[in-house]
């Protein structure tokens, strides 16, 4: 089954303090060498029938996303399985 | 015939009745409205309250802001009529894009209450004009999503044209950009601010009374306008 | 997805009598599933048995604790308030002609360990549902907290979670957290505690019932679609030991909707205005299994229930999967036929979904089917009442002697002014004494604007009505007291939370509980419980107020060992003028006004927070309790606060004189001069614990009038200082002085310390 | 430059509450037939240098993704342009 995938980001101006505060934890797992570390949504959405990409593009555009501090993508995506 | 101002519910609304009250201290008339009314029930002015709106989910006032009574509201804004937003309803306000900017997570990331100053950098708009220009005023703040960003180039226009309304003094509570905790649209008739003036108006259940001025102030504005010498609309690009 | 081939229907089961059940798997004794094919005359279905299994957990059946809980009954003063008590969703207590008020207290212990933030936001979501079951508009919360080291690995996780999951569910339904507690003890490393307190309100007339009542009405399911959360979460999480192997089994927790929790109060307060409702019970960890037979057997009806109607979120769920689901934000509402179109409208209203699921009828059993063939046919009150009942073992911990005879009171003590004032200034920054703010200002505490007192002050108070009518709610506990002595920790949780609502002017009228214990078929365990309920039976019947309703929650341990007897026991006050009431802070307006130490003081250090912060030491007998002193001091306080002659007040509890000092300088940055009274060395004077204390500010020009009242009430009174606003400092006459800025960095600095820098 | 993305989700079974919001709120968009609307997290992580899975999985296992109520994956993403 065929799903859309709308990835919202904050813009790269805009300080991401949930980013910050991950990079900043990342020395207590023991993890070096992260220079940057961004947080932003991920949203599947699924159609009755066939995926409507537009339609989609006009939900994020109106929705998902603010435009004043958010980018967005939009794609169709194949299920893949979870690989944990 | 008193004036009546609306203060409007949306499913997760929460300071609603307490935006009432504080309307009713002030001598107006509260007049409750509904998110799906398709008009204002002949308001004169509107409150858009604090709480959670649709849980706040997505983003604070992102699903609230398609709400049916905001395209009267929209109408209403634009021939000048008084509209204050208050936390939450400031997040609607500028989700609905009837102001700037935009409303994120606090930069320390906690949900933060607290008794805080704020200076009025603006007092001709419609909802401050009670106070002295420059005022200070102690308010509540209680919010999660409440730092204040717009591009650089907006901020130095919201600036130079006098639309920052509300100032955070002292230690900035959440982030917010060059302190700001609440701005006006260019006529001046549509204010938005993240702490809670509402949650000020009794000694009894606030740190002070210094928020019952915003309530004061919109009902000299409409007594202004009513009785034709209205200059208040204009006001906030002369600062 | 594979059909399903055979529905295990009673049909089936009749027929198949030999099927081999996992009784003990689902906690079921062998004799516990024999009762159960008696009452039925065969095996129970897959569904029947599912439904036993929680209905006759510890958890819903109380079967260990019951026959100890009925002192509350049998002990309980005569009250005139009560409207309801022990049996109901939570207690109601009148408070006007025309107002009534309900609290309740409840853990959500295990999830909040599993999944901190969604464990404890559904644990206020839960308490949240029972207040609004009994009518009433939830109005405020309070969280009593324990969690483990304040510096080991695993705390900070926890805490992070368990605070934002209450500060986010709390604050998105709107309603003040008034108070609470946070209590760092290693004991509560695995097994943190996290109790949730709701208080209600509404008119006197609109009490709701939750029996099924009027054979022909309809049962309808109001709020969230029906998922696979928590399956199994009652009685595995709830009622099992916490360990490895329950890990592997990751529970699926509950997650939370307070945006929908909030749409269903609503539509509930509506539902009730109209008269629409014949009777209302929430659904808590079990479920519709819960709902169904409780509101049946309250009524002593029967009930026709098509289960294929539930709106699920996944559609594979099977019966008996539905019937246990711990989904959340869900009603069950008995209507009336020709009330049930507007009921649905007023549902559609606020945006939460309605569904009539089946109706009363006057046959004794619940019949439940799924797709035309029966599923369930059992006798409603073999569920919810007749669960087993056990009178379990009880033996003196074979600790306790050698703990009680290594006393506090022998530990060196500091005895120069420098190590005094270090002393102050180390307990003051002690994670336990140490400043809540951090965790606090997570909370709303002014969304509503009746909020009259909130944290740090001894209680919450909220005005309920314009005429100036309200109440003040405290909850309080001590483990350690409660280690060392149950019967005595249980009555002095009681007599702090009587006077943390005292100081604050008002009258203590109503009391609930939580009792947090260990595995109850440990001897031991079980013994502190029993002398715990004891103890709190006992004092509720000295103070003349009774207990009204309350949750217990067993199996709090890690592997063999449990955490401290925790009784967390909450009290109600009424104020007819919540504008007379009391602060517990000095103020520059109250600049020279003269401090009084009221009650008596004696060098007790065992139990305490001085012997555990500078010793790690936990031993002895905890302070002595003497309610009969305590209802004298709740009655003074009340007076004095009528004549005005009290500027501030504030109790001492743990950490003694020098912490109340602390905190009642800090709440304004007002500073206090204090002198050792003549009988008194300095150590006793600022870091006893004994209780029955509390430290009040008067204007001098009504001394006498105050002193003359202590008299009268025989409670002890010594004049230890006066509020000096412009010292900007605690001074101790002869011994230090703490400027107040020094003071507030050791005591503010330490919670930040510890857990801010965040998480995702 | 590759990064690592980590995209986190709600397991299937999970209440997301979110989602349901945006799938009620999308009719007065005018936007009809949409089943299902999930959110979920997307993590945008930089390396100083190569980027590097396993660490990236172990940061998503510790730190980003909580296992109790969500799966994620990991994988390496050649930056794309964002068409909004
Ligand atoms: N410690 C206690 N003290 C007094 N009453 C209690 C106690 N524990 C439970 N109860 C009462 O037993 C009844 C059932 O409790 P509980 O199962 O927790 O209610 P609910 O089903 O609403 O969660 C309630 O009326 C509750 O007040
Ligand atoms: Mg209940």
């Amino acid at each position: 089954m065929a799903r859309v995938v709308v990835d919202v980001m904050l813009k790269p101006e805009i300080l991401d303090p949930q980013g910050e505060a991950i990079v900043n934890a990342l020395p207590r797992l023991g993890v070096t060498g992260v220079s940057s570390v961004r947080v932003g949504k991920r949203i599947e959405i699924e159609f009755d029938g066939e995926p409507d990409l537009d339609q989609a593009r006009e939900i994020a555009d109106k929705l998902l996303a603010n435009p004043v501090i958010e980018d967005f993508t939009v794609r169709v995506e194949q299920e893949e399985s979870v690989q944990p | 015939m008193s004036t009546k101002i609306g203060v409007i519910t949306f499913p997760g609304s929460l300071d609603d009745r307490d935006a009432l009250r504080a309307v009713g201290l002030a001598g107006a008339e509260p007049v409750s409205l509904w998110h799906a009314d398709a008009n204002l029930r002949g308001v004169d002015a509107v409150i858009l309250p604090g709480g959670f709106s649709y849980g706040d989910y997505l983003r604070a006032g992102a699903i609230a802001r398609f709400a049916p009574v905001m395209e009267p509201l929209m109408r209403a804004a634009a021939e000048g009529m008084p509209v204050l937003g208050i936390c939450n309803g400031f997040q609607i306000l500028c989700e609905a894009h009837l102001l700037p900017g935009a409303l994120i997570r606090n930069q320390h990331m906690h949900f933060r209450t607290r008794d805080l100053w704020l200076r009025v950098e603006n007092h001709r708009t419609a909802w401050t004009s009670s106070y002295e220009p420059g005022q200070e005023i102690q308010v509540v703040l209680k919010s999660g999503e409440g730092r204040y960003v717009a591009d650089a180039r907006t901020l130095d226009e919201l600036e130079a044209e006098g639309r920052v309304v509300f100032r955070y003094l002292g230690e900035n509570p959440n982030g917010s950009q060059r302190d700001i905790a609440g701005v006006c649209n260019a006529a001046g008739n549509v204010v938005g601010l993240m702490p809670h003036p509402e949650h000020a108006v009794e000694a009894l259940t606030g740190p002070s009374t210094d928020g019952l001025g915003v309530f004061t102030s919109v009902l000299a504005h409409l007594a202004r306008v009513s009785s034709g010498t209205s200059t208040a609309t204009a006001g906030a690009a002369s600062r | 997805m594979t059909q399903q081939i055979t529905l295990d229907s009673v049909e089936h089961a009749a027929a198949t009598p030999e099927v081999v059940q996992p009784y003990a798997e689902l906690g079921l004794r062998e004799e516990e599933y024999l009762n159960i094919r008696e009452i039925l005359g065969r095996r129970p279905t897959q569904s029947e048995l599912a439904m036993y299994s929680i209905m006759w957990s510890e958890h819903c059946s109380y079967k260990s604790s019951k026959v100890h809980l009925r002192q509350f009954a049998q002990k309980q003063p005569p009250s005139d308030r009560l409207l309801a008590g022990i049996g109901e969703n939570a207690g109601v207590v009148r408070v006007s002609d025309t107002l009534a008020v309900t609290f309740k207290i409840e853990s959500h212990n295990h999830p909040s360990f599993v999944e901190p933030h969604q464990g404890a936001a559904t644990g206020v979501g839960g308490i949240v549902r029972d207040i609004l079951a009994m009518g009433a508009r939830p109005i405020a919360v309070m969280d009593p907290l324990r969690f483990g080291a304040p510096d080991h690995p695993d705390t900070r996780r926890v805490v992070t979670g368990v605070v934002a999951g209450i500060s986010q569910y709390g604050n998105s339904l709107g309603l003040p957290n008034i108070g609470g507690e946070v209590v760092f003890d290693p004991c509560y490393q695995g097994n943190p505690l996290v109790n949730a307190l709701c208080v209600g309100v509404l008119p006197v007339e609109r009490l709701q019932r939750k029996a099924a009542a009027g054979v022909g009405n309809v049962v309808v399911l109001l709020g969230a679609k029906t998922g696979r959360d928590g399956i199994g979460g009652v009685s595995v999480l709830a009622s099992a030991t916490f360990d490895e192997t329950s890990q592997q089994r990751r529970p699926s927790v509950q997650v939370g909707d307070p945006f929908t929790e909030k749409l269903l109060i609503e539509a509930c307060l509506e539902l009730y205005e109209a008269n629409l409702v014949v009777g209302i019970q929430d659904l808590g960890g079990a479920g519709l299994t819960c709902a169904l037979s409780e509101t049946a057997a309250a009524a002593g009806t029967g009930m026709r229930i098509y289960l294929e109607r539930v709106p699920l979120r996944e559609p594979s769920m099977e019966p008996h999967e539905i019937l246990a689901s711990e989904s959340q934000e869900r009603m069950l509402l008995i209507v009336e036929p020709d009330k049930l179109e507007t009921v649905l409208e007023v549902a559609r209203k606020w945006g939460v979904l309605a569904t009539a699921l089946g109706e009363v009828t006057d046959t004794g059993r619940l019949v439940i089917t799924w797709h035309g063939q029966t599923v369930v046919d059992v006798p409603p009150s073999s569920l919810a009442d007749d669960g087993p009942v056990y009178n379990r073992p009880l033996q003196r911990p074979s600790d306790l002697a050698l703990l009680e005879a290594d006393r506090a009171e022998t530990l060196p003590r500091p005895t120069t002014p420098e190590e005094l004032r270090a002393t102050v200034l180390r307990m003051a920054a002690s994670p336990n004494l140490a400043d809540k703010t951090w965790v606090t200002e997570q909370y709303d505490h002014y969304v509503m604007g009746n909020t009259v007192l909130a944290q740090p002050e001894d209680a919450g108070m909220l005005r309920l009505e314009d005429s100036g009518l309200g109440i003040a709610l405290s909850c309080d506990g001590n483990g350690r007291y409660t280690r060392l002595d149950p019967y005595n920790g249980a009555r002095l949780a009681l007599a702090e939370a009587y006077r943390n609502v005292a100081v604050t002017g008002a009258t203590p009228v109503a009391v609930t509980n939580c009792l947090n214990f260990g595995d109850p078929e440990d001897p031991a365990v079980m013994w502190q419980f029993a002398e715990a309920v004891r103890g709190l039976a006992d004092g509720c019947a000295e103070l003349g107020i009774p207990v009204t309703g309350g949750n217990v929650s067993f199996y709090n341990q890690t592997g063999s060992v449990a955490i401290h007897p925790t009784p967390i026991v909450g009290v109600l006050g009424v104020i007819d003028d919540v504008r007379t009431r009391v602060p517990m802070g000095f103020a520059e307006s109250t600049d020279g006004h003269v401090v009084f130490l009221l009650g008596r003081t004696q060098l007790e250090l065992s139990g305490g927070e001085w012997a555990w912060v500078t010793h790690g030491h936990l031993g002895g007998k905890p302070p002595a309790v003497d309610l009969a002193h305590e209802r004298r001091l709740a009655t003074l306080l009340s007076q004095a606060r009528t004549r005005r002659l009290l500027s501030a007040a504030h109790d001492l509890s743990e950490g003694g004189l020098a912490q109340a000092l602390t905190e009642s300088t800090l709440r304004r940055g007002v500073g206090v001069r204090v002198s050792v009274p003549a009988d008194l060395d300095a150590f006793t004077f600022l870091f006893s614990e004994s209780t029955g204390r509390v430290l009040v500010s008067v204007p001098e020009e009504r001394v006498a009038e105050f002193t003359a009242l202590c008299d009268q009430h025989e409670v002890p009174h010594t004049r230890i200082g006066v509020v000096d606003a412009s010292s900007g400092a605690l001074t101790v006459e002869g011994q230090f002085t703490i400027p107040l800025d020094e003071l507030r960095r050791a005591y503010s600095g330490t919670l930040p310390a510890l857990f801010s820098g965040t998480t995702t």
